[in-house]
């Protein structure tokens, strides 16, 4: 057991499956000489070299492109696109191309390419800067999009995802970078097909992921002291939903609120509350809930930054309004 | 007809013989359209068929193909069946993407044809990731990527010109110029109107030359193969051509002039390249009509592979929206 | 009175502004000499001449934050994108600038500006040109959404969404185009607040928009004939959703059936089933069922693109599914 | 120096004070990004301030303004005021953007000044339009767009750049070459980097000039502007400059040495004017002195103002998204 922030797990994740697998290597915009954005490929140009390490111009379609047809021809491509917010730039090959090639190709061209982005708000970053796409990105058929929130799953669900014929998108949530803990000194590879119950309860599922699985466990500590006793649910991949563990969940508390940080409307939270609706209806007891963010771009004042995403007391709340 | 050196009759024939297989087959493409047998976006080449013949010719099999959703023609030449290709476009599983693709998407993973994009430029920095991955691994093989001069529009031309040469990626660049994006003509929607001066503006080696003359190409494309190989990084070749039929099965064709077409089509590069073949003693009528027979019997042949040729079905709707669990 | 294809009311919608507003002009690729990729522009280029029915080179991102600049100042720019599936290259314009120039400026700065694409699937043009994606847009604040299904919309909603000040995305479906019926001659502007029930019902809300309206009128038909009234509601506008509209059908049916061509994971259909379950979860008598596009890009055979896309059979055996 | 002609003493000093606001402004902000009043990111320009401030003294209140997140100094010389700049890093309704954009998102109505972008090269085509709608309803307007040479890479640069010049619309590009985008030197980002020579290969008059040279940007600029005056179309301007602090509050700036930091300090464009007005008489100690007050005034003035400035209340979280209904 060592002292490891989200930010070094993400880091292990990269330099483990670059030693394991000449054909993996990173690709994007100062990954390189300037150390990631966020630091999270810090040393890595040092010890693998500017070939496997790749600085690349402020191009995200064409290096996005290029990892797609890198992946169609034998290597391993990991593509960071420095945030979603910039991801929109490379949407075309990502929806048209990575996710559709094997099927028009009819199976015969897989593209086993993963793409990493920074996501979500919190930062002060404003409007252009603060946006959580990834819902969006898991309506899309031919990918798969994965949403680590803890050490674990930053460190682990990288080799998984490498090992995917198909393209995987993942998201790591931009205040996630500098939390720390303890991993264990062989922590390694992840599956991603489940859902993790992050804590166990009985009164109210919390279903969530990413940068607000924290506020939603905090939320859970509150309630638990005026004795009502929440379960966690770590959604951990967007694309495919882990159904059986949403519904034993909700099957179980008979009440839900999914907690989405991306804008209300159209959220990855609309889907699973119809799933909900689809498939546990009859065991609800109170209408399923969500704390979402506000429908309006991310201001960059912190009150009301923060009073456009969803926080630990809007929780709560949501939770003391179907329980009533 | 220029620097046909290295040509002998036979090779002069069979780049005969292949532009009258894309001539015929796109013709029959056209009868199968309107019988409503070919669905959906039909886009034929006819008139640009010396480009893509002359090219795959210098190309090997190791070598790996991008193309457009105008690329009939790209994949017979390049070894694709006509009946694969053809119950393709009948949107068959016997086709060449299993009846998923259709004309705008022919794959073949055995024929390195990484298939048709119909995203303009879309298919540009796939090429290129294709190249990158062959100079990683040390392989010498080039990435022929063939567009149209539309594509040249697209931030994503930009893009890619800019990281092939920066990374001196083993691409050849083939740029169709058939003077119409669509209904756009080239001054219509180009500042610099000179194509191959694009790619020249990246310090990409660049040459513009007559797309309707396949000796021509056929000596560029060598020329520009050879280079790649050698590691010196991506090549540019602007082959000016013309489009003889619509864009589409829907265009009216209402931006140009039926004389231009008329003009243009005194340039077909197949009659071109026979006349000079007779004249140099190299084409004799029956050499001809063998071809077309030939040319006719395998076209029939892969017409009645498509319709012998089975639907997917239903039930299998969604396969291949992910790999399938090896079995 | 005079018979109309849906195509020639989007066209007389076009020319209608352009007499009436100077400010008013056409910029897409191919809207002029082409006659526009589905012909909706023809004839408007000899009538306008060039300064206002602009052909644009294949430069998406570029001509769309241009319209947003001239909408900036002064102008009224129509933007054709001649499909939702090309609207991906100018993702980073519609989404980083024209949705949050308003909000970024304080107020200060308006984008009144329409964006009209053609949208769905059903012409046999596989995976690179069939989205559906007016759903995802419907998640982005700052902008609004229509989907005209009927004549009077096509002809009506584009004026309407001219004299709005912030962007608006207009969305066709390529299989109404040749649709055709009668206009009234004085056919003009329409309000975009409010859905429209289009067929009155008691029994089950079939809830639905675009190219989807009428394979729903026409399951509706078919059910009638089995004695079961279905009421339809179609949108008209994804963003944003007329709640009211919406619940007012669902209370009185007390089931709602959502017909919805995107794909299912995701689609704006989710929405809707979570705004039931948390506005109308009481009046329920069955959960609410969805009928949208298999999860795979769609396929170009007719059969395989049939079955995947939202056919009458499939919604009368969903409300089937939920009478029982 | 060169062509200092057209300028006069007090022109002089007013380039030498405008440069010193900015440097000044942004020494500030580096204190109170410390000391935790401005947050998010905040990026800086000192060395780069004779760009902006020879520009904006060439164009005239009825032109237009696009800039980058790098945008204080266009912002302050442009005449949005320093409280209204700083009000709005601290995120106060009193900021030119009512606190709701920040560093990076500064915008004013008033000054025709049409925002800081965040998103690289996003705003290109956002000034080519605002161009469009000056040409097509026939106003003598300039728009100038200022970006960094990592802008250059992106597919919007290349796309802008052709209708710019397709269309004649009458948009000034001020490139301004710092080096490096992030910690990315051109030379690891294009194969082509001499950046005025892209814009010419869309036939865009372009000019190279030392950006931290004032008085060369003040005359190339006003060439430029009056040949767009004139109608001609867009001009392109690359300024050779640098960067003198870290990309960003966040940056270890690990790609470049010291040393070629304090090679490029030796050339910085305050000094390099002082010095050469005070050779030539026209700079006298108490002048400069003068200015420091005056600028040291204003800006304790501002960050007072901002200190007193108002948060919007979290009731109106969600203004803004849209017009509100006229009342
Ligand atoms: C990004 C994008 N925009 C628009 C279209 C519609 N479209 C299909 S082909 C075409 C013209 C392309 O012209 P060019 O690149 O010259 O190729 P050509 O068709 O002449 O062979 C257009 C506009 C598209 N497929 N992709
Ligand atoms: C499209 C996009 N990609 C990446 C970023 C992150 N980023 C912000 S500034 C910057 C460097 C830009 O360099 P340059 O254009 O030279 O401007 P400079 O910062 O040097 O003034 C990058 C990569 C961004 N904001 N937008
Ligand atoms: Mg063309
Ligand atoms: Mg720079």
């Amino acid at each position: 057991m060592s002292e490891f922030t989200y930010r070094d797990a993400a880091r292990e994740a990269i330099r483990d499956a670059m030693k394991r697998d000449a054909r993996v290597f990173l690709m994007g915009e100062d990954v390189g000489h300037y150390g990631g954005c966020y630091a999270v490929s810090k040393g890595l140009l040092e010890e693998f070299g500017p070939e496997r390490i790749r600085d690349t111009p402020l191009s995200e379609s064409a290096f996005t492109g290029m990892g797609i047809g890198a992946a169609m021809n034998g290597m391993k491509p990991i593509v960071e696109i420095m945030t979603v917010n910039f991801s929109l730039l490379a949407l075309d090959q990502i929806i048209n191309n990575a996710a559709t090639i094997r099927h028009m190709s009819g199976g015969q061209f897989g593209v086993p390419l993963v793409i990493r982005m920074a996501t979500g708000a919190g930062r002060q970053l404003a409007a252009q800067h603060s946006h959580s796409l990834e819902g969006f990105y898991a309506h899309i058929p031919g990918l798969k999009v994965l949403t680590p929130a803890t050490l674990e799953d930053a460190r682990g669900m990288l080799w998984t995802a490498l090992q995917d014929p198909d393209p995987v998108l993942i998201f790591e949530h931009v205040m996630l970078y500098n939390m720390s803990g303890t991993l264990a000194a062989d922590a390694g590879a992840v599956p991603i097909s489940k859902a993790a119950v992050r804590r166990e309860g009985k009164d109210v599922s919390l279903i969530t992921y990413g940068g607000s699985l924290h506020k939603t466990l905090a939320a859970a500590g509150e309630l638990s002291k005026s004795g009502i006793d929440a379960e966690v649910v770590d959604l951990r991949t967007l694309r495919p939903l882990d159904d059986e563990t949403i519904m034993g969940s909700v099957r179980k508390t008979r009440r839900a609120v999914i907690v989405d940080e991306g804008w209300r409307t159209g959220s990855i939270s609309a889907e699973i509350s119809a799933r909900i609706m689809e498939q546990a209806l009859w065991s609800l007891d109170a209408p399923v809930a969500r704390v979402c963010s506000a429908e309006v771009p991310i201001p960059y004042p912190r009150h009301l930054e923060d009073a456009a995403l969803p926080q630990a007391p809007a929780i709560i709340a949501a939770v003391r309004g179907i329980m009533a | 007809m220029s620097e046909k050196l290295h040509l002998t009759r036979d090779s002069l024939l069979d780049l005969l013989r292949q532009m009258l297989r894309i001539r015929r087959f796109e013709e029959k493409c056209v009868e199968l359209y309107q019988a409503e047998k070919i669905r959906g976006f039909l886009h034929l080449a006819n008139g640009e068929e010396a480009i893509c013949t002359a090219a795959m010719a210098a190309l090997t099999p190791d070598d790996a193909i991008v193309a457009t959703y105008r690329e009939h023609g790209h994949a017979l030449v390049r070894g694709v069946s006509a009946r694969a290709i053809m119950a393709e476009l009948y949107g068959k599983v016997e086709g060449c993407s299993r009846g998923r693709g259709g004309s705008m998407h022919l794959f073949s993973a055995a024929h390195r044809f990484y298939g048709g994009y119909a995203i303009v430029g879309g298919g540009l920095p796939i090429a290129a990731g294709l190249a990158l991955a062959d100079k990683m691994q040390g392989k010498k093989r080039v990435t022929a990527c063939f567009f149209g001069e539309g594509a040249a529009a697209e931030g994503e031309f930009h893009e890619t010109m800019n990281l092939a040469e920066l990374w001196k990626l083993p691409v050849l660049f083939i740029c169709e110029n058939n003077l119409y994006a669509m209904g756009t003509r080239l001054d219509l929607s180009e500042s610099e109107t000179d194509i191959h001066a694009k790619a020249q503006s990246y310090r990409i080696p660049s040459q513009s030359l007559d797309g309707m003359d396949v000796v021509a190409v056929d000596a560029a494309v060598n020329r520009a193969v050879a280079a790649i190989r050698d590691g010196s990084g991506p090549q540019f070749l602007e082959c000016k051509t013309y489009r003889f039929r619509a864009h589409s099965m829907f265009d009216p064709q209402l931006y140009r002039s039926k004389e231009e077409v008329e003009e243009w089509k005194k340039r077909d590069p197949i009659p071109r390249l026979a006349n000079w073949m007779r004249e140099a003693g190299m084409l004799h009528d029956s050499d001809l009509q063998k071809i077309e027979a030939d040319v006719k019997a395998e076209i029939d042949d892969a017409v009645a592979f498509a319709e012998a040729g089975s639907w997917e079905p239903v039930a299998d709707l969604t396969r291949h929206a992910h790999a399938e669990a090896a079995s």
